[in-house]
């Protein structure tokens, strides 16, 4: 039967999958891989050892456009390197450099800022990290209030970031600064790169309730920042951010790690005391499966749109919401399903299965994630002012 | 990957919406439901005119050979128009069956429905397998049948019926005469014609038997994708109204002296509806593209997956749809309770929620991570 | 082991639980019964017949105080009282005359009229209506434009009312209408009994997506109703319509028809086909009984709470809400339980256990009970400001 | 009916949460996390002195005859206070083991924990047994018990254990000295200390072996029943924490310069939440009185249907807590999260969600229409 429909990878793509899976299996160091098998989360040194790697390959700035490093990559291929690296086992890579400042840079950066900070990204050499929220700008992010007074050659920067994701591991910070008081909130904000070492510059970590420290508050105390730091014009800020926002969502859902963690769940099927656990587990596992299948196939018609040149606009906030509420649900199976496997915090030894031992922590840690990046009320607030013109 | 429709179901989809739009209103659907013969003389050979009967079978048998894909489109939009026109029931469902069991008895029966010149009906379900197509209750004594069938979907016009039995420890097919049986009719959920079939030691002659064994099995499994698939494809077009509808209701009706559509709550409401439509259509595509795979697995996963996914994310619009509307939603006057019966219905036709589930959870995956 | 909280009931309800249950066992007429159990709604005759049956025992206005003809029960009894109907097949009382209008009644009317109309809704003779909502006064109830001006002796009402239940039935309908149009929207409604024969009165049918005809639109042209059946004085419509939202509600949850409603899908479970169909539709339903098992504890914690004098203010519109959320998902589950024997509409025989043959009829009919009444969204709302402050 | 709550039980309550707000800050909960030995030698001379001790137990035997009602409304305070004391792992529960199992070598044990002088844990699960507590994958074979035992809750300074082994197709409960064992300490979901016991090959004498066989069974499933209820006095007590600490921060919290709590989406979810915690209350109290009825039916309808119940709408009221303070909530600085992780804990230890729709589903109705 022939219909020019083809929701499965043509046999270029399925090449290109075969090839960057062997790549995979040969590549992920042991390490890694049994860290993400445990449920766990890489330290510094493994994440950035790993993001080098890729780096050395030019697979680390898999979007970019070829004039500035990327590979070349359709969206198509671009997902399915993200599926195979889920896949096989290895985190997903930090997305302040490569996903956010190093798109900004290509698109509103001088030629010298380019050049001076476009490598490091592409290199997995610098790491960077965000500067958006504060303690009384969250969701609404345009009453920021950190400011950068222009002081001759540099910026003067004061005030405060909160949840500031790997600022303890960062070298640069790209920040949402407020450069002028007088005109409309939006319009007096700024776009500034904000070396992590400056004087006046301090970072507290944040403990999340996976007691693990991810987030962190930085205080600006007359932190200079020389101008040539400021990218595009004073008052650009809320622009640059904004674009971020539609910027490539394809793997916004999340759906390649969801599968990894699906993988692991079940593998530890066989694990379960009782044959009534396991037929309801089994279930739940179907009816997460069936899910994941939708999300799936609809990030793929945005992939596949995004290859036509036709990138999905607001629609895919569906996936983030989706995605995450998703990824939630996930690993509260994989706690609930656990149970009595689930309770230990911090043993040596797992009492069971050892998916079901860090499975806690991960619960905890992705309740963040329906909040951060827009929360998901967030988000329908704006789809439903966008999208349905309500 | 290649997720854009084919220029040729693109224009199948448009050519019915109009079709529809022109000859199947919300009154006529309001008075069909009190017909007792829901095939209409005139639309049937508008159907055929339009080419919807060849479309589904192989050019081999005498189809157009059309993709499920092109079958589905027609579906959504004659779900969308809530039309209850007997096309699934007395063409695609019996035909596709009669393609699978591809014998020359089979064949020439398939032809005359392709010709409008058999109204065909199946009858697979009976009360005590449930869903279990596999194993139906109806049994087969040395070449006679006593029981019953239920749910036969045959737009209340069948002169002809297809039926499964067990033969011993094989499954038979069976073509009949409907006056063999004592016929009880009735409506269903959906306001479409269905009938009850009690077979009263009726004998049975080896040319009825259309098949038995492996290859009836193997039949009766690709119809049941197939029309699985067809479900999905009606509660979509159903589905998508309900939105439209509600969407469009939420932005004029005014309480409190502002539109309802201005509430946030409502907002919220509408845009989860957004958003389960959204992945709606991704499963219809999806399904109507692998419930004709070769592959067994593949199949079940997709219609199994679709099935159970339309049977919660699809209910929920439709209640949601009648929650925004208020006490007019729960009229028989508006369309929209009468999709909240047409999505509830085809949640339950060809399996629930729970029987794919299970369906679901006993297939492995076809592919390493999903696709 | 002595404790003095008390959970079940206490000897002396036991005893009236028992009398209770012998007198329904051997008065609820066998096709009140049947009806009941086959999941359809009796039509006018076999309804009335009911109610004056109730009537004739003085069981029908069982909330009502004494001097007004009450049987002086307890909350605990009333409850009880309607575990026992509901658990013996017998349908609710139709709610217009007895729990609403009878209330206004002996609480604002004049000795002539509570003289004139309550003792035919004591008896079940009356039928009653009510004439709240408009065509564009829904959940905005106080913007109603049904006007009745004064004219010597009586009023003369025009407009429309919709969504009136039993109007078809009824004799009289309890009416708002608008009698000054120079107030506040609230100030200037009144309350008003009506004659459903009143030349100018037309009542037209509206179908329910069951099938049936529960609802109708009434219109008033010209309709001459007395000055003596105004009820309180003009203005005092709204004062009217609060107090009955606040009046006794501890039955408001549904918690005993929910209860024959679990107990018909119980009687179901033998006839579902296979093992695995039945052992998750056993599940559900324990999840179903679990979710019951908890609003009639809350229920019961209103119910003491009205026999200590401290009746429950708001906090009772969540019971309404969960209530109503509970019938539709019992409602739910039986058709989907049923699966292909929920689908005939309109058959002779049932395909299956009969308690499914009209599972969609039902499920298709309780789709209104969280919108009538002041659909979940306004009682949350209300709910909001009144409890929280929100 | 009587549903107010005894006199009695008010006072206790009320001297808990007092006790608790003067002795037991948020800081003191987050010092005692990182401690290894969570009896802290003042409180818990404090808790002897009000009472504690003796309450759960019958005059008969020591105790002061309290109700589970009333051992129920010092859990709640302190699931509200988070507070850690070993209170329930090293005095409730073996005691009340130890009081069912109701023999002269029990007792006395039973005296000591009164008195405070021995530290006794139980440990009735094991890895592949999972909830199956009647039957525990450790046997006791020739006199001599070699296996291990998981989450011993002992609050990090046990030195006596209850456990659990079958010896042949009977059921029996061992008291042992933990350093019998080999003793892997960690901590808990909940923050609260734990062990995982290795036994290689221990011998076990006669005097050992507390009781057997039916009589052991129905102290453990009494034990079980009892400990279900306070699960869910624990975390009712976290729920309205979390219900009051959300609701002032959606008054007091200000976005696009207003209250959050002035958005109607905020207030929908408060107005969900508050009257899931009006329900949880009523559960509470119902489980609380019938955990300890003597008809085995309905304290296995009451507990089974209170912990689902709360292992489903308590979870949602923790998540929703987190949601609606955003950023904040997901930090260890705030108490929400760790009101999440105690429901979490809560909501799986002696049985999840699943385990106790099975038991609900297989227990026949204690009565008619409920009650």
């Amino acid at each position: 039967m022939e219909t020019s429909v083809n929701l499965d990878f043509n046999e270029e793509e399925k090449k290109f999958r075969e090839s960057i899976r062997q790549w995979m299996v040969e590549n992920v160091p042991e390490d890694v891989r049994s860290c993400t098998a445990r449920g766990a989360m890489p330290d510094k040194s493994m994440q950035q050892r790993w993001e080098r790697l890729l780096g050395s390959k030019g697979w680390l700035t898999t979007t970019w456009p070829e004039q500035y490093g990327g590979p070349g990559w359709s969206a198509t291929q671009r997902y399915i390197f993200d599926l195979e690296r889920a896949l096989a086992g290895a985190p997903p890579t930090s997305p302040f450099g490569v996903a956010m400042v190093g798109p900004v840079l290509y698109t509103f950066a001088s030629e010298e800022q380019k050049e001076r900070w476009l490598p490091g990204i592409q290199s997995g050499e610098t790491l960077w990290c965000q500067g958006y929220s504060e303690p009384n700008a969250g969701s609404d992010l345009a009453s920021l209030k950190t400011r950068a007074t222009l002081n001759g050659d540099h910026y003067l920067v004061n005030g405060q970031k909160i949840w500031t994701t790997q600022a303890h591991w960062a070298d640069m910070m790209f920040c949402l600064v407020r450069t002028d008081n007088t005109v409309k909130q939006q319009q007096g904000i700024s776009f500034l790169l904000i070396d992590m070492k400056t004087p006046g510059l301090e970072v507290r970590p944040i403990y999340s309730i996976d007691g693990h420290h991810h987030l962190n508050e930085v205080y600006f105390t007359d932190v200079k920042v020389p101008v040539e730091n400021l990218v595009g014009k004073e008052g650009m800020g809320w622009t640059i951010a904004k674009f971020l926002l539609t910027h490539e969502r394809t793997t916004i859902a999340g759906v390649a790690d969801i599968h990894h963690e699906i993988n692991r769940l079940k593998s530890a099927m066989e694990s379960l005391p009782t044959e009534n656990e396991r037929q309801q587990a089994q279930r739940r596992l179907a009816s997460l499966e069936i899910d994941l299948m939708a999300l799936e196939y609809t990030n793929f018609r945005t992939v596949a749109a995004t290859d036509e040149g036709k990138p999905f606009g607001p629609e895919s906030s569906g996936l983030k919401i989706k995605g995450t509420e998703l990824q939630q649900r996930v690993s509260q199976a994989m706690v609930e399903i656990g149970g009595l496997m689930s309770l230990p915090w911090d043993n040596k030894q797992p009492i069971g299965d050892e998916v079901f031992n860090q499975a806690s922590r991960r619960y905890n840690f992705l309740r963040a994630c329906t909040i951060y990046g827009g929360s998901n009320e967030i988000q329908k607030n704006v789809l439903a002012k966008m999208l349905l013109g309500l | 990957m290649d997720f854009k429709l084919p220029e040729n179901t693109t224009m199948i989809a448009d050519t019915a919406r109009r079709y529809l739009k022109d000859n199947y209103s919300f009154d006529t659907y309001i008075a069909q439901l009190d017909e007792s013969n829901h095939l209409d003389e005139g639309r049937w050979q508008a159907m055929t005119d339009l080419g919807w009967f060849g479309l589904p079978f192989a050019e081999s048998v005498g189809g157009y050979g059309g993709t499920l894909l092109d079958v589905s489109a027609i579906v959504q939009e004659m779900g969308a128009a809530l039309c209850l026109d007997p096309y699934v029931d007395l063409i695609v469902s019996p035909g596709k069956l009669l393609e699978h069991v591809n014998t020359s008895t089979s064949l020439s029966l398939l032809e005359k429905v392709i010709a409008g010149d058999a109204r065909v009906a199946c009858g697979f379900y009976d009360r005590h397998a449930g869903y279990n197509i596999l194993k139906p209750s109806l049994r087969l004594n040395s070449g006679r049948l006593s029981g019953q069938k239920h749910i036969v979907s045959d737009g209340g016009c069948a002169d002809t019926v297809l039926l499964s039995a067990m033969s011993g420890d094989e499954l038979v097919i069976i073509v009949l005469p409907i006056e063999a049986c004592d016929v009880e009719r009735y409506r269903l959920l959906d306001g479409s014609r269905a009938a009850s079939l009690t077979l009263d030691d009726v004998e049975i002659s080896e040319e009825m038997i259309l098949c038995r064994g492996e290859d009836a099995k193997q039949a009766v499994l690709a119809w049941y994708d197939y029309l699985c698939a067809l479900d999905c494809a009606r509660m979509y077009g159903a589905s998508r109204q309900v939105f439209q509808s509600t969407l469009e209701y939420a932005q004029t009706r005014k309480q409190f002296g502002t539109a309802i559509g201005s509430f946030q709550v409502i907002q919220h409401y509408l845009v989860d509806l957004f958003i389960d439509l959204q992945q709606l259509e991704s499963m219809l595509l999806m399904v109507s593209v692998k419930a004709e795979s070769d592959c067994i697995s593949e199949r079940v996963r997709a219609t199994a997956g679709a099935k159970a996914y339309y049977a919660s994310q699809a209910v929920i619009i439709a209640q949601q749809g009648i929650q925004i509307h208020g006490g007019v939603g729960v009229t028989e006057e508006l369309n929209i309770g009468h999709y909240f019966r047409l999505i509830t219905h085809c949640s339950l036709s060809h399996g629930d929620r729970e029987h794919h589930i299970t369906r679901f959870s006993q297939v492995g995956d076809s592919a390493h991570g999903g696709i």
